[in-house]
């Protein structure tokens, strides 16, 4: 084990993976030779050289648009999209070209494209540099969605991805980059699909993303003060979405809550309601709650930030909600 | 850019392609009449020429690909598409190029370079770059086309796309059809200035206008551009003036367009004008001609029978050919 | 009452409130001259002449901003993206701009802009000419999203749209347009946030959108002849969402299909049953059922994009999975 | 363009403001280590001569309007934001010009004119161009500023906007800022031309190369530029040549300029030009500068203690300003 910080593990995938296939590529804007505006990329320049790692023009259109080209024609790019809130500009290459070229051509084509792209609130970034993501690839059938929250995930999946013969959309938190956490030596792999339980309890269900899981685990640690027991279930992946981690936890703790960093309309809860439907209809002791920001835009202002983003207090009141007999 | 005289087997070929694509274009006009075909179509019926000259530089087997339009019938009859799975994917029926999943507007034959017909306006351009890429990381010595039409030197894409493939000094050639239409509208009320061409200055790209109805001329134009990007000297721009015969898609009359403008066209037909110059050259004479139309009528209707009597796809495969594993 | 196509009724609307507000305008590709390629606005061009009705390049970015700016400085700007797929070029206009500026500004701008779309299936268009896309505009505070059925709704949501001060995403069904059914005279608006009970019944609730409520109506009479009624209604807006009137007839159902024209990840199910899991979770006597495509895209062969877009069979499976006892 | 002396009033205002706004970068900064500001901010340190000239040619009465980058500080001050709402809102308090809602990447105050200040690069170009079509339908006489880098002259909005104001010839001013430096990348390595305005003739648009550390030549292409835009000529793309003296945003110490750069651009400092120009026409002198400057720092240190003392904005405000009605 090496305690590592998210951005770095991030690297260290990038790394190990181009220094074990020669045709990972990574590109994106400052990236190369400044390392990257989160400084996660730092050396890869300088290791890899021109040819792989290169800085490119403000044109997102055309580095999602290129990485598929090279994608499709033998290289396995990772590409880094600054902002996730900037894929908006070229959504067209994500979610009609990357996410549909494989079904259009009949299965002739593949996409093996990893997109990077930090996302996620906390950092008082505004409305525009702030958003969780998620909802907008999530919702498109032919593509991944990859969302670590652990340096070892972060790791681990972003491998994963890069191996992936099928376009990947790799969300990171850029308010988790300064995390630190234990990581496995050695080749460690993360799949994809496999939900991760972070915490038992049998009292109600927390199933939450990123910065969202840490919330969890606070309002668990707080709520176990008095006796209320958590399962805090980390998805790891929304595309594929591990249905029956969740399914198995209800089946123990009869109530859920799902706790998003994104508008109730955009986030992953609703898909994770329907999906479990048919079981839980007859499981569930409670309604599912959503902790979300509702209908909100978010606000430069930090107060106003903190007070939108689910935190551990309003994990809390969504417990209590739920009516739990001890 | 003049026309240069090819050898005569190369002048043949691509005769009898031009000829191929135009009687396969008239014949999908009618089975969409008839709704054996369904959804849309877009003929390049007039734009012959583009097609097959910058077929004769692309070689797949180098890696070569090409990208193109929903306008790309044509494109991938040049490059070489079987008209079996050409008219079964036409009609979205099984032993189609793309198992009836993609359909006129998405044919694609990695065989022969093809990766796909973009029915979003400038899509293909940045996928092509990025092809182009692969050439330029793997130093294959391939080149890689992306096809475009005067309306979309407008998109957003169009733009990026040139300006990373300059700056990254990539063996790309963005080959323009200027058919004087964007769907209804004419290139100049969308457009500032008269050619596509000027815009390649702000790239630092050389450019090349060139007659589109002229395969040789084209052919000369497109050999400046292969060998400008193998030698690494990055992009050309290349705008083919041509003309599209049919309207727009489906059944659009083309009622937009001036009157005699069409008949001026076929005036210059570009299989007409290369007929002419091989009849002139003693390469060909009118019984050959009528013997090669017979040939490829006798072709394209047997490839449709053949389409025809194929089933349409198992609804079994509706999830297939999503994930790649 | 007048015989309307969906089309015309499109056009009504429009023309109407162009006479009735000269700052209405209308731009987009094609549709000033030659009327649009879906001919829902020929005449326009004649009647109100080139400043106010124009046709653009093909700049999906630069005609959705464009309408912003104009919006933002005291026009009502009326725009069509000719397929709502093509609005993934010109994502961020409309999800980073035109959504968020009010809040960014504090309340200062209003951005009384509509954007007409044409979107759906069933016509044999292929994977990037047939989506449903309500799912990326619903899913951002900051938009309202309309999606008429019926030509009087058509009239009647359009008009209202153009009134709004805020921007409207407005979606129209392209496998509508030559729909013919009645309309009021006179004037004709129909309010956002108010579904329409299109057929009342005690079984179940099916709950569609445009296409889909025809499916779910033919369904309808072929159960009513096994002696199950099923109540349908038709949203009209997503954004907002009238909760209430599902919400209503859960009370004497007590099950709920909803039926939606998009991937089961990126359809507007997720949100109803979000929205009314508090109450429904005591009612329903059975899962809620979406029927959807699933993680399908759309094939451009006929018979297979026919076998993936819920249909008037689908919808009699999924209720008969509901064990409705008469 | 050569500079245009300006009357001295006009001069003063100018110099003023210049020293108004560096004064005001130096105090975000500050306060930006202090962590009362708090997320991102991007100086505009050593641009301030393309805001003073730019502002001299907004009229908001008449319904001129300017879209900028989140580099817009400059240009917010120089239209004449008021101190106090400025202050607050880069703190995110109340009684900022938006509530605390935008912060400093999204200024905008519309009684000066200033639609926005735009966090995503490119997105502002098209809206301006929206502005300048109300202007052209409303035939009120209004001109449009777009502000941008050079760094975004790559992207597709950035094309698209210049594409569609050529064609329809609407009253709009395209202002680069070209300060060298996209993010941490300069300028060359992403484009393929030499100069930003190189790309005018792409859109068969007038250009001006003007040097941005003289508000007076700045002044003059402006008011060329916007008599274009005015008698119904259409657009002009205006590159200032400039810099920033600071990194790109934040903590950026920017590594990545050469050495002695910074050093020769602090040498053709924007305020001391216009200050040399003016003591040499004795229109001021040393001790009126120093008077000035001592003015502008009690302003604003002024303003700051106010904007310190502002609460921050009440939850309850949370879910307002996102519905008109
Ligand atoms: C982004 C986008 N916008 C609009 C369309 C609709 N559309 C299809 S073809 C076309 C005209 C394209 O004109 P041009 O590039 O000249 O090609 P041509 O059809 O003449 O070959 C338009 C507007 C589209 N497919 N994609
Ligand atoms: C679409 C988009 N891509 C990337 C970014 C991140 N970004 C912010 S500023 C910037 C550099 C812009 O450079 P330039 O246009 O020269 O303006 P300057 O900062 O130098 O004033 C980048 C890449 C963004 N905000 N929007
Ligand atoms: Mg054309
Ligand atoms: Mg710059």
């Amino acid at each position: 084990m090496t305690v590592l910080a998210y951005r770095d593990a991030v690297r260290r995938a990038l790394d190990e993976e181009m220094a074990r296939d020669e045709n990972v590529i990574f590109f994106g804007e400052d990236v190369a030779r400044a390392g990257g505006v989160f400084k996660v990329t730092p050396g890869l320049f300088e290791k890899y050289g021109e040819d792989r790692v290169r800085d490119t023009p403000i044109s997102e259109t055309a580095i999602i648009g290129s990485a598929i080209g090279a994608a499709i024609t033998g290289l396995r790019p990772v590409i880094e999209i600054m902002f996730a809130d900037f894929a908006a500009v070229a959504y067209d290459q994500i979610v009609n070209q990357a996410a549909k070229m494989r079904y259009m051509s009949g299965g002739q084509i593949s996409v093996p494209l990893t997109i990077r792209m930090a996302h996620g609130a906390g950092m008082s970034f505004g409305a525009q540099h702030s958003q969780s993501c998620e909802g907008w690839f999530m919702s498109v059938p032919g593509l991944k969605v990859a969302v670590p929250g652990t340096p070892a995930d972060a790791l681990g999946l972003l491998k994963t991805a890069i191996r992936d013969p099928n376009p990947v959309v790799f969300l990171e938190h850029k308010a988790l980059y300064a995390d630190r956490a234990d990581v496995p030596d050695g080749e460690h792999l993360v799949p994809f699909g496999k939900a991760a339980l972070c915490r038992s309890g049998q009292h109600v269900t927390i199933v939450a993303i990123q910065r969202m899981v840490q919330m969890a685990l606070k309002a668990a640690d707080l709520l176990a003060q008095e006796g209320i027991e958590c399962e805090v279930i980390d998805l790891r992946t929304l595309s594929p979405l591990d249905v029956e981690t969740v399914q198995l936890s209800l089946r123990k703790t009869a109530r859920l809550i799902t706790v998003e960093e994104s508008p109730l309309a955009g986030g992953w809860g609703g898909l994770v309601i329907s999906r479990i439907m048919d079981e839980a209809i007859w499981l569930l002791d409670a309604p599912v709650v959503r902790v979300t920001m509702g209908e909100g835009i978010i606000p430069f202002s930090p107060p106003l930030e903190r007070a939108l983003i689910p935190d551990e207090q309003r994990i809390i009141a969504a417990v209590r909600q739920l009516g739990i007999k001890r | 850019m003049p026309p240069v005289p090819l050898p005569e087997s190369a002048r043949k070929h691509m005769l009898r392609t031009m000829m191929l694509i135009r009687v396969v274009e008239n014949q999908v006009q009618t089975l969409f009449s008839e709704n054996v075909i369904q959804g849309t179509t877009h003929l390049a019926n007039g734009q012959e020429a583009v097609a097959v000259a910058m077929a004769a530089h692309v070689n797949p087997r180098r890696g070569d690909t090409v990208t193109c339009t929903y306008r790309g019938h044509s494109h991938a009859l040049a490059l070489g598409m079987q008209l079996r799975p050409f008219f079964a994917e036409m009609m979205g029926r099984t032993g189609g190029c793309s198992k009836g999943k993609g359909g006129s507007m998405h044919l694609t034959d990695l065989s022969i370079g093809l990766i796909g017909t973009f029915a979003v306006v400038g899509a293909g351009l940045p996928i092509s770059v990025g092809a182009a890429l692969t050439a330029q990381i793997k130093r294959n010595g391939s080149v890689h086309l992306a096809i475009f039409g005067d309306g979309s030197v407008n998109i957003g894409a169009w733009h990026e796309s040139l300006n990373l493939a300059a700056v990254w000094k990539l063996p790309v050639i963005f080959l323009c059809e200027n058919n004087l239409y964007g769907e209804y509208t004419p290139y100049l009320r969308t457009s500032p200035v008269a050619h596509v061409a000027d815009r390649a200055a702000a790239y630092g790209l050389p450019a090349i206008i060139v007659d589109g109805q002229d395969a040789e001329a084209l052919h000369a134009a497109l050999r400046q551009a292969s060998e400008h990007a193998q030698n690494g000297s990055g992009p050309t721009l290349i705008e083919a003036k041509t003309y599209r015969y049919s309207g727009h898609s489906r059944t659009d009359p083309a009622a937009y367009r001036p009157a005699g403008e069409l008949e001026q066209w076929l005036a210059r037909d570009p299989i007409q004008i290369l007929a002419d110059r091989m009849i002139a050259d003693r390469q060909i004479d009118a019984q050959e001609i009528a013997r090669l139309q017979a040939e490829v009528e006798a072709e394209v209707n047997s490839a449709i029978q053949w389409a025809l009597a194929q089933p349409f796809p198992n609804t079994e495969t509706l999830y297939e050919d999503i994930w790649a594993s």
